[in-house]
């Protein structure tokens, strides 16, 4: 499957998959500075984090790319104090879920340091945390906390939801951005090859049109960005809709003039994230807009998230738990058309063509 | 028969069930019939085992996403736990749970965390309950050698001990986290770690032998229930991949040999004629879980949002 | 200073404070089975968490009343442990930001017990959590997570506002709540008399009008439902505007009707909350508004919450952080009366009565 | 004089500074001047003294809220510090940090956390980045016994055994945790648990006097320069409340007898003579530094949102 990210015409492309993406910025960050080191569970193995790691301790030394116990609290905290001596450290946790283990550390002291210090410290680093989804994943192994971290300034949070974001940004973050940065990668999105512009403009650290339209604006994140633009492209084909797809790509400083453009534009609105409606993302998203203009919206939005429960494991539930496509086009198809649009939607309920052959690895 | 070699022999039974159970998941894991990651205990299930048979019904245990074994030998029932592996209505959980989050509170299975460590502070918690109540009942926390890296550990080690707390930690020492070796991890000696919290341990190295496991739980169990906790640490081998059902010797981050060579005690490999004497009605057993789990119902709507509080 | 939760007329009342609430009802928890106990840092020391525990271990002994080592996430996870084998703990944190060290035991394990095990568990326990505030508490120890534990589901949160909600909630929660509860209370509410009455009908386990009006909606949360009736007492003296404040009291689980059918008759609205606004419960407010009805609001809200940084300790910088008095008011005119309202504002800066005289303990 | 005589000194006069600081804090609180929690190190000044004096200026510390000391012993500049206390522009962090979070960055003082235990990792996050730039640079933690008890504790001393970090654990036993002693959190031994993790310790009972604790830490500098972590633990005594300033015998949590038995070895009471030598110049310092504090303008909305990033 490919995507071009972009709507500029980039001048050239290539293929490259998500986790092509990571190892080609982690090995460009190494690269980049010495200062640059990657730690975390199986960084250095065989499997490295899917692929976004392998062979980096090889070419760098077991000293920048090295595995620790389990101890997410303990490494968190490790980064920060490498940070605070000027070291740029890269800490992964396979799942996001997992990251609550270093709540603290993220919470307390990564987002607060510059602050609370009047300015007399930073702490850059980079915390890459991957949702995962499918499978059986179950309610621990499945969680997306970007409104969660996002909640907290000093926090940069960003879900990149392709192969382009990451080229594009994890340069302008790893030893550049002054601020700890929280990456939210989606474990479906790994297997995913895109096609990539190394010039043209760059994705930035905010928001972005992954496609224009008119007639509906879809606000989406991370892996519901595909899964939007994939309805997208349904909903133009069968009815003629010109869907505006905008990767919010960045949650914790959105382009929320993008949003507010687009929806005084289309005067309707989807929003799809990839984790639960209730006090998330859709809310903040609902709030800029009435902050702006409570006029602009001439229906009530739709919105796709995880249904308001922990997630099942069994694949009966899980594909009820999570929007699938049939839900996205049609939220779409609703906006514009009301309820009895009488359009077919897509018949199959999986989201994307990684997800169905999706088994691991774990 | 002795009561040694009945002994030997129904703990084999339960061994043999279990290894078998986890050779039909290998089966039928092709078929995508188990949509779950699954991590086998195959090479560790005299460990399960040895130490459930030591308990009482009515104490509780709390194990981790590797916990087909403890949920089995505990006593879950086998229909149920295909089910669940099937994410099926007739699974113990509804097939909301799947591989990773066997329970069988009935007896005493109260539950499984797939997060590492997160359920040792759980079973201090039920331990000091228990003790409140003056009740004889004990509580049992199964971990790997790597949850002892994670610093709820510690806190949970140092409450336990400071208040006495009728508290069994159990390790299963495969020596291994995913694919990282123990001496990577951790500078302590798991013992002489414990033992500085004046906790009472003692490590078994034939965790191959589930009378040997049964004989230091019932130990340790003894000394529990007399009201204070104890670490058992019991040396086991993964023989299969961390997840999944595949052996993943040719990458190289292991040696075959090692547990070809933990495979010469195995007892469910050496012991043949025992296997084949009672394979027969232990697959009929399985046969009937797996048919029960097939023909089981799917979960649907109505089970979404039940049970969320 | 008096302040009457309810608008029911109460047959009979008191003076409680709001220590004294949390006393009445930790006492009456106790003695109501043996199974309920409180552990947490200080619980049976002198302070007794701001005199909310004071003189229970004795009076129960030293196994229902217990201090704990400096162990948040080991203490959460005995909690659940015990309250999985039939017990109700009730676990305390004298400031809310330490519950983060025990994120994952009520994220991954509290929140999902019951589900992820397809209800053959239940976790009921009581997580009290006090949100700092004032004297330089700085920015690890002022933090007010309520949009964060209310975007999971599995997870019950309140923030009583006054000790009738104490009085009246508490006890349907304590060993009564099928689920885990968190309940966030605010450090300058615990020296506050109010006026209690113990018959009548109860403040529920979700959202309640404390102060009936028809010109614009006041939704507020803990200690800002006390500053918005100071502030609606004070635009009906000046101006005659009938501010109607609904305190959202249960946050996870809203009385969105309410909030909606207010806004439905007034068509303007205040959001005061005691956090950051952004991925916050403001917009939490703004979704279920546009979900059910986007032309509801006839200008943009206004909200109030801290600023969008850490918590600074100087309180030059404090009394900006916070929203004052002064801007409570102002948001409450400038709705109804647009921003060349005109009307003079109060000039004091601080809060409440007890909030000037705050200086500990801690 | 001798150098152990001019060293004594040197030592007695920034611990008697630090005594007088904390003296003058006391005094202005009633004011409510400083708006800020204070937690005070009188009784325990020795600690850092000797220990800083021990350091090289390029050295980092990380400390905790109770660190009027150890900013001012690693040489912290006194009227930002009142200024902070303060809350104004002037001082260290533009009146955001107050008391409980002095840095001092370009002598080394990396922050001070007030949530127990967070800054543990910090030194051994910094102590690798050193060691992996073949740096002699070490860094140090300091932190309280309650500490100890934190789970990122144990992940911590794993970590920096595992790893040899050059980093220092420096514990100030003052035997609490708010109102709770010891015996009532801790099941473990501090130097045994740590020996555990192969960490050499030492314990010094006499931390009152600040050549001993210079001494102590010289070793164990030496030792952690030369590549492995070191825990120091050393026993200390909090005169005033836990937070405040305020006395708190007659709450009757501990014994006022022991807090006197610990001051009759206190240099800065016992060594009068030194002390009515002193004062009259260090009282002089203080009050300029608060001088500069009346005087700093405090801070507007121009500083609210700056440097949140
Ligand atoms: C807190 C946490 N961190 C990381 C993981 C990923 N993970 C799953 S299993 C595992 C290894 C655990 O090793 P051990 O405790 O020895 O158990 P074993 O798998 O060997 O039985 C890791 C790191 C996790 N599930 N939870
Ligand atoms: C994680 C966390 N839990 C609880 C607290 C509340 N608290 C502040 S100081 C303290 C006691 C710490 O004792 P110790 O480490 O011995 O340091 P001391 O105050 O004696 O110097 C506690 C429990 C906190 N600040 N952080
Ligand atoms: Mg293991
Ligand atoms: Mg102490």
């Amino acid at each position: 499957m490919n995507v071009t990210a972009t709507k500029q015409k980039p001048t050239a492309t290539r293929v490259l998959s998500y986790a092509g993406a990571l190892l080609e910025t982690m090995d460009a960050g190494l690269a980049s500075s010495p200062n640059v080191f990657i730690m975390g569970q199986g960084v250095d193995d065989f499997k490295g984090i899917f692929g976004s790691t392998t062979g980096l301790a090889e070419k760098y030394g077991a000293d920048r790319v090295f595995d620790v116990p389990l101890m997410e609290e303990g490494m968190t905290g490790a980064a920060i104090g490498a940070a605070l001596v000027g070291d740029y450290p890269i800490t992964t946790h396979i799942r996001a879920d997992f990251a609550f283990l270093a709540m603290n550390q993220i919470i307390n002291l990564a987002s607060k340091y510059s602050y609370m210090f009047g300015g007399l410290m930073r702490c850059p680093m980079l915390i890459r945390v991957v949702v995962g989804r499918s499978w059986g994943q179950g309610a621990q192994h499945s969680q997306s906390p970007q409104a969660t971290f996002a909640h907290y300034p000093g926090l940069t949070v960003v879900m990149p939801a392709t192969s382009q974001a990451i080229v594009d940004m994890y340069p302008q973050i790893i030893n550049k951005h002054p601020g700890p940065v929280i990456s939210i990668e989606h474990r479906l999105l790994y297997n995913l090859d895109f096609s990539v512009a190394d010039s043209g403009s760059k994705i930035p650290l905010t928001s972005y049109v992954a496609r224009p339209g008119k007639d509906v604006t879809v606000v989406a994140t991370s892996v519901m960005v595909i899964e939007a633009l994939r309805a997208a492209q349904y909903a133009e084909d069968k009815a003629g809709i010109q869907a505006e797809v905008i990767d919010l790509n960045s949650i914790s400083d959105p382009d929320w003039d993008l949003v507010v453009d687009s929806v005084r534009k289309t005067g309707r609105l989807v929003i799809a994230d990839t984790s639960w409606l209730e006090y998330g993302l859709a809310g903040e998203v609902c709030r800029q807009l009435v902050m702006r203009d409570p006029g602009l919206l001439r229906v009530p939005p739709a919105m796709l998230g995880m249904a308001k429960a922990p997630c099942p494991t069994a694949k009966s539930l899980e594909d009820l738990y999570y929007p699938s496509q049939h839900e996205t086009v049609d939220a779409i198809l609703t906006q514009v058309k009301g309820q009895e649009h009488g359009i077919p939607l897509p018949t199959e309920r999986s989201m994307t063509e990684g997800y169905k052959r999706f088994r691991g690895p774990f | 028969m002795s009561s040694r070699d009945e002994l030997y022999r129904r703990l084999f039974r339960t061994a043999l069930l279990i290894r078998l159970v986890e050779q039909r998941i290998i089966e039928l894991y092709p078929s995508d019939k188990i949509q779950s990651p699954v991590h086998l205990s195959i090479g560790q299930e005299a460990v399960a085992v040895g130490a459930c048979d030591a308990l009482r019904k009515d104490d509780v245990v709390f194990a981790t996403y590797r916990s087909h074994a403890f949920y089995i030998a505990k006593g879950g029932r086998l229909d149920a736990m295909f089910a669940e592996l099937y994410g099926r209505m007739g699974g113990v959980s509804k097939g909301k749970a799947g591989s990773m989050h066997l329970s069988a509170p009935e007896v005493g299975l109260m539950g499984s965390s797939a997060v590492v460590a997160s359920a040792i502070p759980h079973a201090v918690g039920a331990a000091l309950a228990f003790k409140r109540r003056k009740s004889s009942r004990i509580a049992v926390t199964v971990f790997g050698d790597g949850a002892t890296e994670e610093g709820v550990y510690h806190e949970s080690l140092n409450f336990a001990a400071l208040t006495k707390a009728p508290v069994l930690f159990l390790c299963e020492d495969n020596g291994l986290a995913v694919h990282s070796h123990r001496h990577i991890r951790q500078s302590y000696g798991l013992l002489q770690h414990a033992a500085s919290y004046g906790i009472a341990t003692r490590r078994l190295d034939e965790g191959w032998d589930a009378v040997a496991v049964r004989e230091a739980t019932v130990e340790a169990v003894e000394r529990v229930r007399a009201g204070e906790p104890f670490l058992l640490e019991i040396a086991t081998a993964r023989y299969k991949e961390h997840v999944g059902v595949g052996e993943d010797f040719h990458f190289g981050y292991r040696a075959q040999a090692d547990i070809d060579r933990w495979k010469r005690h195995d007892p469910l490999i050496q012991d043949r004629q025992l296997v084949e004497a009672l394979t027969p009605e232990v697959e009929r057993e399985i046969a009937q879980a797996v048919a029960f789990a097939e023909s089981s119902p799917t979960p649907g709507r109505a089970e979404l949002l039940t049970d969320v509080l």
